[in-house]
């Protein structure tokens, strides 16, 4: 595997690589860490807190140093083979045969590349994060161990598809983040709303991987194998995509469109794109550490992972300039690509009307991922993804602020009730401010804005499709006042709630302090005038050259969304800045056009349309199922009953009258002769000696008669 | 074949008779000491000191006090209400003669072919040592498990069961 | 009688310790007896060892000894068990009459 | 003269049956160190009593036996005529022949052991290959006498005192069989002579005996608990304890008998202490090689009479036990400590010479004694008593 990679390496002689660097074998490690970790945790008692939350978290460092050596790996063999002058794209896999299907071996393996790397880092280092903030979130919850053991196992599973080199192992932990979602989101199981939001979460994203699945099993009749990268023969490779190619599906697409369409529905499912975004906002049911986890590191992040995983799919058959720009795109992408546009721009739509915290974030989430959707069909893996890393950062961050204010408030939800805590909770305040800033894309400081932006750009610049550049534009303009508002409702104006709030503890805030540094600093790697961000993942040199920032065509793009942000921002301020309003009130743009505020509020009614069609069709079907089961089949089952039933009493006279009777008699005298003999057995054991030694003598007696001469 | 074996013979013989004879437990118990001691003289004058002495450590510093325990926390040393032989004794004693007259048979018959060396056999301790744990080290090792399985055996049988205490 | 080898008489001594205790062991009620019965049957047959041992061949080989020498500890284990075993029955049936105890009658 | 004055009595020995003819010198020879030892014992015993009754009464701070002769020093001739002229009771539901047979057993056995140990160079009875185990199965033999004479007196008291006699002397004489199994490994023989002989080295003028070495000391404290149950000694004399079973299985003892059972139990303490001394003290040999011309005898018995000195110090100090702690003691600590002292001779034996043997089984040893000792008995309270007083 990594020999392959490597070999001509050492035809230099003094090349410093290692023949088999370690990091790649024992890249599995990385996942089984964690669900190791959580396997040890289920069997531990309820009172182990300590010790649950320590092996958690240690397991989880561990994967994170782990990672940390994959990617710096990453970097050396990089600059190492455009040092050389090779292809400094770095992929390294490491395959394992799993099981024959037929006559094609189905392989599991793992893969290093920079892609790869780069998630592992974040999805530790924003789960570890997590984890040090639950410690303190979860302290008076008396299912503590149980809570470390689910998100044990989810931080694993999710580590697994990000390291997973196979489709089927891919799909195998995507599953399983699918399963421990459902059990996380209904932690709090007994209440009802939080058992339904699971089930809600389970079914839904389930409703995708049905097409997952049917696009995995279409790629592997195509291809003959899961694996991505295999040396040439994997399914991403030129090979397979040529063949994928050759192969026309129904209206005009081509396998690898079908198939990259398939697999983009599982996808949507799993990051709440249009159709199936329902789950989301009820996934805020969880407690907030779950949610931080979910929407920001891991889950949602999963099916944007796969789509760039799978990019070389999604892209197959992209007609090409001479230098190898785009000179066109896809049907695939084309998709991606609207839909996710028309996310962001709905589900910021729905953000505005919003009145719980974790509420608005979550739908703050869908927008975002519907960003970085459309970044990925637009300008590539790395515009999706760089927005992926920032949003991880600043969006936790969000989410563990929300959980500090809801636990400063004693459990209070709702904005409205809410006012004032910038003075109360300073800590919280700032590094909340910050990441909300983040996220409206602030300009120059924050990441949020660059990777945002990076995204508008290439919109912007698209030659193909223009729509979306709109769409975004607005849902721009939205996030910004939607986290204004938000911001003034908690923050600002007088207290409007009951009790007194207070700071959280240290093992809450610090985490909230190094997320927010993450969410300033980390647009330095991907911003246009020294994209290391974009170089790392293409596999390119990175070059710092200040003056692109000042070209013209880029000045002006960003000064439109500079505008745009500080629009969003005065809205907001205008309407709900420092006003602190009764919370029975109606908000003040309820007052200005009610009928728009309450489709919004209503969430423009998307569950109500699931429930009269989608629904009501699953009931009908299942009344038209009942009544087949009941009559049709039952009649039958019934009748053959009926059948046998009389067999059995022919059988049974059969049985009284002849052979009970012969057996009876046997019986009897086999009783009459027992009874003769077992006076021999009387229970004294001195009998049975006295007949053991009479034995003696006869045999004796016998010897002696038979040696007589 | 000299005065000496006759009075062991004596002693032994009178001791398992009045042992299997006497009505009172506790004599009888005294009585088979005094056999264990006859058969230790026994040995003695089969120059095996080694087993003589063993015996008398084993049998009447271990077994006889083993049996007038268990005669003590049976209450056995009351006489016994109903006769000490069971109702159909003569048969038993019928066959016990009858094994005795076989095994009288037996020896008599193969006198002739009986071994009859005189000298003495220079055997030490030490020489019993060697080959205990040289040849017979299996042996003596199934013997140690054995008895430690005794050892543990005997406690739980007899172990005061707790629930069944009157 | 002199004209009787010393191993013959040392083998009917024992075959009459051992008719003695396996009278015993047949005739008497009370299970101690019957045990102690056994040991003397067992001490019957360690005297034909030891005096086998001392009047056959080869001495040296120790074989008639060392039986006797097994003999005397399994004896003992036997012993330990047996009346362990006696006292268990004793604290269930309240009697070491081995005439009652036939419950496992047939 | 050294050697004269060490083998006088052998001396005197070959002298005295230097008269009679060939035949009759071996029997003669045995007969004559039987009369030795049945004269000196029981002298020893007289002048041990009254050492004992003086030491205890200076212990407990009083004068002890004085009236009789200088010092009270005949005392124990008025106890033995009192003793031979007090009228003999038997309880008339007493079965008579083993009450009668009791004592005369218990005696007999006790004076047996007398036989295999060495009293001085060349000076043992009969130098028996198997000397170690004759004494043991001696000694064995004492049990059941002690319980004919409980059980047929016909006595709660000494009934139970018999039980708790047997009980307890059976579960202590393991103990003392184990510890002695030690020496036996490292001398290689059961013949107490070559241990002794075995011992009869010194290395800078300092005697090889088998108590300066970690396990043998171990052995040997094994030994003196284990010898000191046996004997029915304090603290272990339970069976004997006056405020609950009166006096034990000699209860319905008195004239005699009950001599012969007093009688009785000093030689068991004389046989024992002249084991113990054979075995761990070197036996006759000189405690430094330049004291060797002193005759062995004396240092044979001055060892022993250290050794009863112990005990009677022990009887004057120690406070008495409780059953279960008793059985306790012996079947959790004290056997499985001896059972490891076992282990760790054999490993002395086959790690050969050096000091590193002396520092493991040093290590091994007093580790396992702190362990069991404060881990393993700590249930069974044998930490420092509490007493509470009325208020």
């Amino acid at each position: 595997m990594l020999a392959q990679n490597a070999l001509p390496l050492l035809d230099f002689g003094n090349v410093p690589i290692p023949p088999q660097a370690w990091i790649v074998r024992w890249l599995w490690l990385i996942p089984a860490l964690p669900i190791i970790a959580s396997g040890i945790i289920s069997l531990m008692k309820q009172p182990r807190r300590r010790l649950s939350a320590g092996l958690a978290i240690a397991a989880l460092s561990s994967s994170l140093l782990l990672s940390l050596s994959a990617f710096v790996y990453v970097i050396n063999t990089k600059s190492l083979l455009s040092h050389f002058g090779f292809d400094p794209m770095v992929r390294e896999v490491f395959n394992r045969p799993w099981f024959h299907f037929g006559n094609s071996p189905v392989d599991l393996g793992w893969l290093l590349d920079p892609l790869s790397a780069i998630m592992a880092v974040m999805v530790c280092f924003v789960g570890l994060l997590i984890f040090i903030y639950s410690v303190g979130y979860m302290a008076h919850d008396e299912n503590f161990t149980r809570f470390f053991c689910f998100m044990s196992l989810f931080a694993g599973a999710m580590l697994g598809v990000v390291v997973a080199n196979s489709m089927l192992l891919l799909f195998m932990c995507w599953e399983l983040v699918g399963l421990t979602s459902y059990l996380l989101i209904g932690f709090w199981y007994h209440k009802p709303s939080a058992a339904a939001a699971a089930k809600k979460a389970f079914i839904t994203t389930r409703v995708g991987d049905v097409f997952f699945l049917l696009g995995i099993v279409w790629l592997f009749a195509q291809t003959g194998t899961l694996l991505f990268y295999n040396h040439g023969s994997g399914s991403l490779e030129t090979f397979a995509l040529q063949t994928l190619l050759s192969h026309h599906a129904a209206l005009g697409l081509s396998a690898a469109g079908a198939i990259g369409l398939l697999i983009f529905a599982g996808a949507a499912g799993k990051s709440g794109q249009l159709p199936l975004h329902v789950w989301l906002p009820d996934a805020m049911e969880g407690p907030t550490p779950v949610s931080a986890l979910i929407h920001a590191a891991t889950m949602v992040a999963a099916g944007v992972y796969l789509i760039a995983r799978v990019y070389p799919l999604m892209s197959a058959g992209m007609p090409l300039t001479a230098s190898g720009e785009p000179a066109g795109t896809t049907t695939a992408l084309v998709v991606v690509t609207w839909v996710g546009a028309a996310t962001a721009v709905f589900a910021a739509l729905i953000a505005v009307a919003q009145n719980d915290i974790k509420r608005i974030l979550a739908y703050s989430t869908i927008s975002q991922l519907g960003y970085m959707m459309a970044g990925l069909g637009l300008g590539g893996v790395a515009v999706g993804m760089f927005h992926l890393i920032t949003h991880a950062f600043f969006k936790a961050l969000l989410f563990l602020g929300a959980g500090s204010v809801i636990h400063g408030c004693h459990e209070e939800q709702d904005v409205r009730r809410m006012g004032g805590l910038k003075a109360l909770m300073p800590a919280t305040f700032i590094t909340y401010a910050i990441g909300m800033l983040a996220l409206c894309g602030f300009p120059i400081f924050f990441s949020g804005f660059w990777s945002k932006d990076a995204i508008i750009e290439a919109a912007h610049n698209s030659a193909f499709i223009k729509g979306p550049y709109y769409l975004l534009v607005f849902g721009a303009l939205l996030t910004a006042f939607y986290m204004t508002r938000q911001v003034s409702y908690v923050f600002f104006g007088q207290g409007r709630g009951d009790g007194h709030a207070h700071e959280s503890q240290r093992v809450m805030t610090a985490p909230l302090v190094i997320l927010a540094f993450f969410a300033i600093v980390l647009g330095a790697i991907g911003t246009p005038a020294w994209p290391w961000f974009r170089a790392f993942l293409d596999g390119q040199a990175a070059s710092f050259n200040i003056h692109t920032l000042f070209e013209a065509e880029f000045a002006k793009l960003l000064a439109t969304s500079a505008v745009i942000v500080f629009l969003g921002l005065g809205l907001g301020w205008w309407l709900y800045g420092n006003k602190s309003p009764k919370a029975e009130e109606p908000d003040a743009l309820e007052k200005a056009a009610p009928a728009i505020w309450a489709g919004l509020r209503d969430r423009l009614y998307v569950d109500e349309l699931y429930g009269v069609t989608v629904i009501a069709f699953y009931y009908w079907w299942a009344r038209v199922a009942d009544w087949l089961d009941r009559r049709v089949w039952g009649g039958i089952v019934a009748a053959v009953a009926w059948i046998f039933k009389m067999f059995a009493q022919l059988n049974r006279l059969l049985d009284l009258h002849w052979v009970d009777g012969i057996f009876d008699k046997i019986c009897e005298e086999f009783s009459t002769g027992g009874g003769i003999v077992s006076r021999v057995q009387n229970g004294r054991a001195q009998t049975y000696l006295r007949i053991l030694a009479f034995a003696v003598i006869a045999l004796a007696a016998i010897l002696v008669w038979s040696a007589r001469p | 074949m000299g005065i000496t074996f006759y009075l062991i013979a004596a002693i032994t013989l009178a001791g398992a008779l009045a042992a299997m004879t006497l009505k009172h437990l506790v004599h009888a118990a005294l009585a088979v000491t005094v056999a264990f001691a006859g058969l230790a003289l026994f040995f003695l004058n089969l120059d095996a000191q080694f087993a003589g002495f063993a015996q008398i450590l084993i049998y009447i510093g271990a077994v006889a006090i083993l049996v007038v325990f268990a005669i003590l926390l049976t209450r056995g040393s009351d006489l016994p209400k109903d006769g000490v032989f069971s109702h159909t004794w003569f048969v038993g004693f019928a066959i016990a003669a009858g094994i005795f007259a076989v095994l009288g048979w037996a020896v008599l018959a193969s006198a002739k072919a009986l071994p009859s060396e005189s000298a003495v056999p220079a055997v030490t301790v030490h020489d019993i040592g060697v080959v205990l744990m040289g040849r017979y080290v299996l042996p003596l090792e199934i013997v140690a498990l054995l008895l430690t399985a005794a050892t543990i055996g005997a406690v739980i049988v007899a172990l005061h069961e707790k629930e069944r205490a009157r | 009688m002199a004209s009787v080898s010393p191993l013959t008489a040392y083998l009917v001594v024992a075959a009459l310790l051992f008719s003695i205790g396996l009278a015993g062991a047949l005739v008497r009620r009370n299970a101690i007896m019957v045990l102690i019965g056994i040991e003397l049957m067992l001490n019957a047959a360690n005297l034909n060892f030891v005096a086998f041992w001392r009047y056959s061949p080869h001495p040296e080989a120790l074989t008639g000894m060392m039986f006797a020498i097994f003999s005397i500890a399994v004896a003992a284990a036997e012993a330990a068990v047996g009346l362990g075993l006696v006292i268990a029955i004793y604290r269930h049936t309240q009697t070491t009459d081995l005439d009652k105890m036939n419950r496992m009658k047939g | 003269m050294v050697e004269k004055a060490d083998q006088v009595f052998v001396l005197l020995q070959h002298w005295l049956i230097s008269f009679l003819p060939a035949v009759l010198q071996p029997a003669a020879a045995v007969l004559l160190g039987v009369i030795a030892i049945v004269c000196v014992f029981p002298g020893l015993f007289a002048l041990t009593t009254i050492f004992e009754r003086k030491g205890l009464g200076r212990i407990q701070n009083r004068l002890g036996p004085n009236r009789v002769g200088p010092f009270g020093l005949f005392q124990p001739v008025a106890d033995g005529i009192k003793a031979l002229i007090k009228e003999d009771i038997v309880p008339t539901s007493a079965n008579p022949a083993v009450h009668f047979l009791a004592p005369v057993i218990l005696v007999v056995a006790v004076f047996m052991g007398f036989a295999v140990l060495p009293m001085g160079r060349n000076m043992v009875l009969v130098d028996m290959d198997a000397g170690l185990l004759f004494f043991f199965a001696m000694g064995a033999s004492t049990e059941l006498s002690v319980f004919m004479a409980g059980w047929s007196s016909r006595n709660k008291y000494s009934l139970l005192g018999a039980m708790r006699a047997v009980a307890q002397m059976i579960s202590y004489e393991i103990i003392l069989l184990l510890s002695s199994v030690a020496v036996v490994m490292t001398a290689g023989s059961l013949s107490l002579p070559k241990i002794v002989a075995a011992q009869n080295q010194y290395s800078y003028g300092l005697p090889h005996w088998y108590i300066f070495t970690p396990w043998g000391l171990a052995a040997f404290v094994m030994y003196a608990i284990a010898a000191t149950a046996e004997t029915n000694r304090s603290p272990f004399d339970l069976p004997e304890g006056e405020s609950e079973l009166v006096a034990g299985y000699h209860t319905e003892y008195s004239g005699f008998k009950f001599a012969l059972f007093f009688l009785g139990e000093y030689l068991a303490m004389f046989s024992i202490s002249g084991l113990g001394t054979t075995l761990f003290l070197g036996g006759w040999t000189a405690p430094l090689s330049v004291l060797a011309w002193i005759p062995s005898w004396i240092w044979f018995f001055g060892k022993v009479m250290i050794s009863i000195f112990v005990f009677i110090w022990m009887r004057g100090t120690l406070p008495r036990l409780r059953q279960d702690q008793l059985m306790n003691f012996a079947w959790k600590f004290v056997l499985p400590f001896t059972l490891l002292d076992l282990l760790v001779t054999a490993f002395w034996r086959f790690m050969g010479e050096g000091w590193l043997r002396w520092v493991v089984s040093t290590a091994i040893l007093a580790g396992a004694y702190v362990f069991m000792g404060r881990v393993g008995m700590y249930k069974e309270h044998f930490g420092s008593r509490t007493y509470r007083y009325a208020e």
